[in-house]
């Protein structure tokens, strides 16, 4: 499979190869911390995490037209704006969720899935008739387009790097919140006793809600960042979801850093698959090789060895 | 390591055993014997390792080292269907008991037959069954209660029926873990009653809290701390030493 | 009499008499052959929710994966259709004739191994069963001899099925792709499509789901059915009271496959094709729902939830086509919140009480003194207890 | 949204009206003999009546195709309305009976079969995807229905009971890659496509062709549908350096194409590589986004900014009826050929009979389409023209090439299997 090509080029294609990689990586990244932050932190299922995403690009989406038509001077910088209202908008959608649905089922975990499915379902027809069936461009501020070339083969996509650094500085975020903020402290204390936090006057109902609203905000920035890469539409959200759940779960469903772990062994491995086998058969190779590790080492990669 | 021979006279024997969580030693280097016909009491502070113990012997938890050898068949390998095939029966601190079926089935489901697949689909619900049930809901108490579901016990009745479920099965090692945890002051008493009854012709370990309870029933007491053994003989002997008046107290 | 109450209690027999009833009598009677076909085809759907009863609600494994078995059913019948409709000289138009169509588009000019089997239907009808069966095994026995359980096993099964389905659509030339295997015309030279022949298959659907209803109702009613209850309570209790708990799971995993696949091998019958839009995440998810509607508890209870959901979805999206997402999606949440014992958990609170009291007065006179002794009595599972 | 119910109970009552008053035979069934116009319509055992005729729409309304398929249904309801307001066929109003497919093959099969046989409606426009076209293919040969099919596809099928409205293979790819290498100098290419049946087959054909040419395939690759990231796949390109990259790349997954090849540095203006596509029509440019394909060309039958008498006026109208801001691709032209290519059988015809419309429908001929002057085949496909169109950021296609004839349409074309 190497003879095709000389080594320079094989150079060009590791280099090119290793960023795509790392590409695919943050996108991962940032589709799987907020399913990390619910499934691994409350044990609830979220099967609509990707309609909650979705919400994210729709809002961006909006926010593209309103400034386009209201306030063309500010294009440039809207993304910034967007964001943050995509992860306010998916975050209040996410404590309505919390409250009206996901708290009566904190010790059915399986049946969060069936609910949250069905919520997926519902959010999908929403969007369907309020956006319309047909996917949705989200014009992008021309800074944001084009590339850096590095030299005439390799050249660096500015989106990505914007990806990559939004990546960066949500993980930073998102372990800040929860290992160094108060919140997160009560976050952590309600997942490990909820009756001893209780006890000590945490509220952990507003700990619930705010954890699960805080995983879908960040879902909805996530929304938002793909709409530089991905395409917007009722469903979009549903290709990503099984993904999502193989990262969470393969990284060890507790750890953050077994999200990020796991997430970058995928987006290697896939994207060095793609490119020496067909697209398809690198997907069902990447998925069967971490269905089987999951076989044989169920814990996910990284998981602390605990006293029952 | 004084590791003493490979075959006791011992029912169970425990040497050398080690378990490591992400390098802190639950149980480190322990030796521990139990005697034919021996109820065996293990006493120590809250984190001492008194669970693991048990957890050890009966295959919930994996060692990281040393050996545990019931009968001279060395059990750290064996899966826990095994042991319990074995001769080792347990009951865990929460009373662990079906609630959706009834106190009869409950105690037939742990009746020793049928158990493979195919022997659950083909077993049938004989004389001896009846008759085994009968008998063994009557020792713990429950005989005028077979058709009632699990689930509407109270605590101490379930506790009974945890232990009725283990009894049925005829283990020749019984290890219980606070069997009188949460019961009423006639309750415990019955309960030492009916481990004194049953204890009969087999080995039974204990893990328990409650001292007056420990002096009731026990042989032999052996006072874990921190994964160690800090003393071991009657209970007499132990209550009068040192150390362990200074774990006790001294914390 | 006695052998039917060892496994059956009147209630039940009720019910199978209810269900055998409506499907042999009602329904042929009540519709045209075009929507008794259609109700044959929900019937299907049946088979998945059935197995489902048995592995979620009652031993507390959720798969999300049901599809594939259905899927691994319903393309071994396939195949073998497709065989039987690539003669030679009704594929003369093809560079290689006497190969399924689709193969031929794909410039496969040999039939490929693991499709020569199929032109045998006693292979076919075997591999229907077995294929599943071995299948589910071994993905049983590599999760549950490991202990893994609950929301993993469900997101696995779930990748399972995503991958299967990318597998069938990117191995195109060997499983017709996307499209499936269409186009099946006889069964051994009887055609299927005709309307006689989808009253029979009709009837042999019928038949085969009764004969599940009362094989699931002997797994239940033994010692294995209330083990299924025990592993899904208290595992560890199970463990220990000296049984091999991943036994009994890979036991009741490969019985809802296999489950699934005769229902999966009976809707290529019914409907004349199949297509990886069946194995997907989506139809797999869905057939939960069916078990869960009906009340996951019961196997009757499955049978109802499918045949409504079904009803639903097909009247909803002829009435209100672009609604019926929103009425699904609000099913699929009120089964959960509401009533999580489903359609049979209404019944049992409200009707059955009324439906026992109208019996046994009938029959009190006669069986007063006969009464079995208490101890023989079996539990009727009756609280509101959703497998965790 | 028409319920079905309320139709045929209007129909009911209607009979049941007519047979009270008047003897003017409803069914009779010995008719063969001198029967009058009126009389002859009647008694097919459609759902005719002596001033309807009742059709069934079929496209996916919900699911993961309603996208697609929006376009396709809104243009087979301005075809019916349009007929209707010209005194619809026969002298009967078409009513349309809309079924949802939602996205799923035996949907279609199901309701496909229940407009046939429960309906019993004259003709069916609909189906999409090749998938839900080979579900229902059975139903409608043995229930003997009649189906109008607007997807460009892959050819390999020629069933008497359809009218295929969009192109066969060979007729998007043929010309398309005639002319990349004459007028452009093209002479390796990239192949790429959604894994499944139309691309892949597509691509045979392309390949078979550019072969045929003395020119080289340096690469042919295919992605699950649905798939987004291409960053790999583009990397090749670019190794490859291919003179075309030729797309068959579907659904959601275009735009992450598009998207990513923009981002990734590859300026399709300057045509180094040149990107020519036969998936991408005006509609799927709306989600893309025009600035990220501007450049591409694409090789199509029909493009919105067509500069004829027809198009003008069949944009205005459609843009009447559904809005200023909705756009007109390829299929959604040939989804409104249907009802008129019908219609003009069926009056050939001079019966709603299936058989004789079937009977009818070689030579039709359609001067009034959009498209400009098409005729139905032998083989049920469309004489069509091979158009080469220019993506401009607006969204629009520019006309760069056209076909000079009418290309053949060949389902089972020699020496491309």
């Amino acid at each position: 499979m190497f003879a095709d090509y000389t080594w320079t080029e094989l150079g060009s294609i590791f280099a090119m190869q290793g960023f795509a990689g790392l590409i695919l990586f943050s996108v991962f990244v940032l589709m799987a911390l907020g399913l990390a932050i619910i499934f691994g932190q409350m044990g609830v299922i979220n099967m609509a995490h990707g309609e909650f995403m979705i919400l994210g690009a729709y809002v961006t989406y909006l926010c593209s037209n309103f400034v386009e038509a209201h306030f063309p001077a500010l294009f440039g910088i809207y993304f910034f704006f967007a964001m943050a209202l995509a992860f306010v908008a998916a975050g209040a959608l996410g404590a309505l969720v919390e409250w009206s649905l996901i708290r009566h089922l904190y010790k059915r975990p399986l049946d969060t899935l069936l609910a949250t499915w069905g919520l997926s379902l519902i959010l999908q027809q929403a969007y369907r008739s309020i956006f319309g069936a047909r996917e949705v461009g989200v014009s992008l501020p021309n800074w944001l387009l084009g590339s850096v070339p590095l030299t005439d083969i390799i050249e660096i996509p500015i989106n990505g790097i914007f990806v990559m650094v939004l990546t960066f500085v949500i993980a930073i975020g998102v372990y800040f919140i929860l290992f160094r903020s108060r919140m997160g402290m009560q976050t952590r204390a309600v997942v490990q006793n909820r009756v001893m936090a209780g006890a000590v006057g945490i509220n952990t109902q507003k700990v619930d809600r705010n954890t699960f609203a805080l995983g879908c905000g960040i879902a909805g920035i996530a929304g938002s960042a793909f709409t530089m890469i991905g395409s917007t539409g009722p469903t979009a959200g549903q290709l990503y979801i099984v993904d999502t759940f193989l990262i969470v779960v393969f990284g060890g469903a507790a750890s953050l850093l077994g999200t990020i772990a796991s997430s970058f062994a995928i987006s290697q491995a896939q994207s060095t698959m793609e490119f020496f086998l067909s697209g398809s058969m690198a997907k069902v190779l990447t998925l069967l090789t971490v269905v089987g590790i999951l076989m044989l080492r169920p814990q996910g990669l990284f998981s602390l060895k605990i006293r029952r | 390591m004084n590791t003493i021979n490979n075959n006791t006279d011992f029912l169970l024997s425990i040497e050398n055993l080690t378990v490591s969580f992400d390098g802190f030693k639950a149980v480190d280097d322990l030796n521990l014997y139990v005697d034919e016909n021996e109820i065996h009491v293990i006493i120590g502070p809250n984190g001492a390792g008194k669970t693991t113990v048990l957890d050890l012997i009966c295959g919930r938890t994996r060692s990281t080292d040393g050996s545990i050898k019931f009968r001279n068949k060395e059990l750290t390998d064996m899966r826990e269907h095994e042991i319990v095939r074995e001769g080792v029966g347990r009951k865990f601190q929460n009373p662990s008991i079906y609630e959706d079926l009834t106190v009869f089935e409950n105690l037939e489901l742990s009746f020793p037959r049928g158990r493979s697949v195919w022997g659950a689909l083909t077993f049938q619900r004989d004389q001896d069954v009846k008759t085994r049930v009968h008998e063994i809901a009557g020792m713990v108490f429950l005989d005028e209660l077979l058709d009632k579901q699990a689930a509407l016990l109270s605590h101490g009745q379930k506790q009974w029926l945890e232990i009725g479920m283990l009894l049925i099965q005829d283990p020749e090692l019984l290890m219980l873990d606070e069997p009188v945890a949460g019961m009423s002051v006639s309750e415990r008493k019955q309960t030492a009653k009916l481990l004194n009854e049953i204890t009969k012709g087999r080995s039974v370990m204990v893990v328990e809290h409650d001292m007056k309870f420990v002096e009731d029933i026990a042989h032999r007491v052996t006072v874990l701390h921190q994964g160690k053994i800090l003393s071991e003989g009657s209970m007499a002997k132990v209550q009068a030493d040192p150390k362990v008046i200074d774990v006790y107290l001294g914390h | 009499m006695t052998s039917i109450k060892s496994f059956m209690s009147r209630q039940e027999l009720i019910g199978i008499l209810v269900i055998a009833a409506v499907l042999f009598i009602i329904m042929p009677l009540a519709m045209d052959i075009f929507r008794l076909n259609l109700f044959g085809k929900y019937l299907t759907y049946a088979f998945v929710a059935v197995g489902l009863v048995l592995c979620w609600g009652k031993c507390g494994i959720l798969s999300l994966g049901q599809g594939v078995f259905f899927g691994l059913g319903g393309y071994c019948m396939a195949m073998y259709l497709k065989l039987e409709a690539s003669t030679p000289e009704a594929t003369a138009i093809q560079s290689t004739p006497g190969i399924p169509d689709f193969m031929d588009w794909n410039q496969i000019t040999a039939l490929p191994w693991f499709w020569e089997p199929f032109n045998s239907l006693t292979f076919t009808l075997l591999a229907i069963i077995i294929v599943p069966a071995v299948f589910a095994f071994i993905i049983g026995a590599a999760m549950f001899k490991r202990r893994v359980g609950g929301v993993y096993f469900a997101i696995i099964t779930q990748a399972i099925a995503a991958i299967l389905t990318i597998l069938i659509i990117g191995q195109q030339g060997y499983t017709g792709g996307v499209n499936g295997i269409t186009d099946l015309r006889t069964l051994k030279s009887w055609d299927i499509r005709t309307d006689e022949a989808k009253y029979i298959l009709y009837y042999v659907n019928g038949a085969l789901l009764i004969a599940v209803l009362l094989l699931s109702q002997i797994v239940l009613k033994s010692k294995l059915g209330r083990l299924l209850v025990a592993v899904r309570d208290q595992e560890d209790r199970v463990r220990f009271s000296g049984y091999d708990v991943s036994n009994i799971k890979i036991f009741v995993f490969c019985f809802a496959a296999v489950l699934s696949a005769i229902g999966g091998a009976m809707f290529t019958l019914q409907v004349g094709f199949m297509s990886p839009s069946f194995v997907g995440i989506v139809p797999s998810i869905e057939m939960v729902i069916f078990c869960a509607v009906g009340g996951r508890l019961s196997i009757f209870g499955a049978v109802y939830g499918t045949l409504l959901v079904n009803w639903a979805k097909t009247t909803f999206s002829e009435t209100f086509p672009e609604l019926w997402l929103f009425g699904l999606g609000a099913l699929f949440i009120a089964v959960v919140l509401i009533f999580p014992n489903g359609v049979s958990g209404l019944y049992q609170s409200y009707l059955a009480p009324l439906v026992d009291r109208v019996v046994s007065t009938g029959k009190r006179k006669g069986r007063s003194d006969t009464a079995p002794p208490p101890s023989s009595g079996f539990g009727a599972e009756t609280t509101a207890k959703p497998a965790e | 949204m028409r319920r079905v119910k309320d139709i045929i109970q209007s129909r009911m009552s209607r009979r049941s009206l007519l047979a009270g008053t008047a003897a003017t035979a409803i069914v009779a069934a010995t008719g063969a003999v001198t029967p009058t116009f009126a009389d002859e319509a009647n008694t097919t055992g459609l759902a005719v009546t002596d001033d309807t005729v009742q059709v069934g729409i079929l496209h996916s309304v919900t699911g993961t195709m309603a996208i697609s398929e929006t376009g396709s249904v809104q243009a087979e309801k301005l075809a019916i309305e349009q007929i209707n307001a010209m005194g619809g066929v026969l002298g009967r109003k078409i009513e349309y009976i809309q079924e949802d497919g939602a996205s799923d093959w035996p949907t279609f099969a199901e309701k496909a079969k229940k407009l046939l046989v429960n309906d019993k409606v004259a003709a069916v426009f609909g189906c999409w995807t090749s998938a839900s076209r080979k579900a229902v293919l059975p139903v409608f040969e043995q229930y003997n229905g009649m189906l109008y099919y607007p997807t460009f596809y892959e050819g390999l099928e020629q069933s008497p009971n359809v009218i295929y409205t969009g192109q066969e293979a060979t007729q998007q790819i043929i010309a398309g890659i005639d002319w990349v290498a004459e007028e452009k100098g093209a002479k390796s290419f990239y192949l790429l496509g959604s894994d499944y049946i139309w691309p892949r087959t597509s691509n045979k054909i392309a390949r078979k062709h550019i072969e045929k040419l003395g020119h080289k395939v340096v690469g042919e690759e295919y992605y699950p549908l649905g798939h987004t990231q291409f960053n790999s796949v583009i990397n090749k390109i670019k190794l490859k350096k291919p003179d075309v990259i030729y797309a068959i790349v579907v659904g959601g997954s275009n735009v992450a194409f598009y998207k990513q090849l923009k981002a990734a540095g590859i300026d399709m203006t300057k045509e180094k590589p040149l990107l020519l596509t036969i998936s991408v029509t005006e509609d799927e440019i709306r989600g893309i986004g025009g600035e990220n394909i501007d450049g591409a060309y694409a090789a199509m039958k029909y493009f919105q900014s067509l500069e004829n008498d027809n198009n003008i006026e069949f944009v205005k109208a459609f843009k009447e009826m559904w809005g200023d801001d909705v756009v007109i691709g390829d299929v959604t032209q040939a989804a409104y050929l249907g009802p008129w290519l019908w219609k003009a059988a069926v009056e050939k015809a001079g019966s709603f009979d299936i058989d004789k419309v079937r009977l009818a429908s070689p030579g039709i001929e359609l001067a009034t389409a959009p498209e400009g002057y098409v005729r139905v085949h032998e083989n049920h496909h469309l004489w069509s023209k091979t158009r080469i169109g220019l993506a401009k950021p607006d969204g629009q296609y520019e006309l760069i090439y056209e076909t000079a004839d009418l290309m053949e349409p060949d389902p089972f074309p020699e020496g491309y299997q």
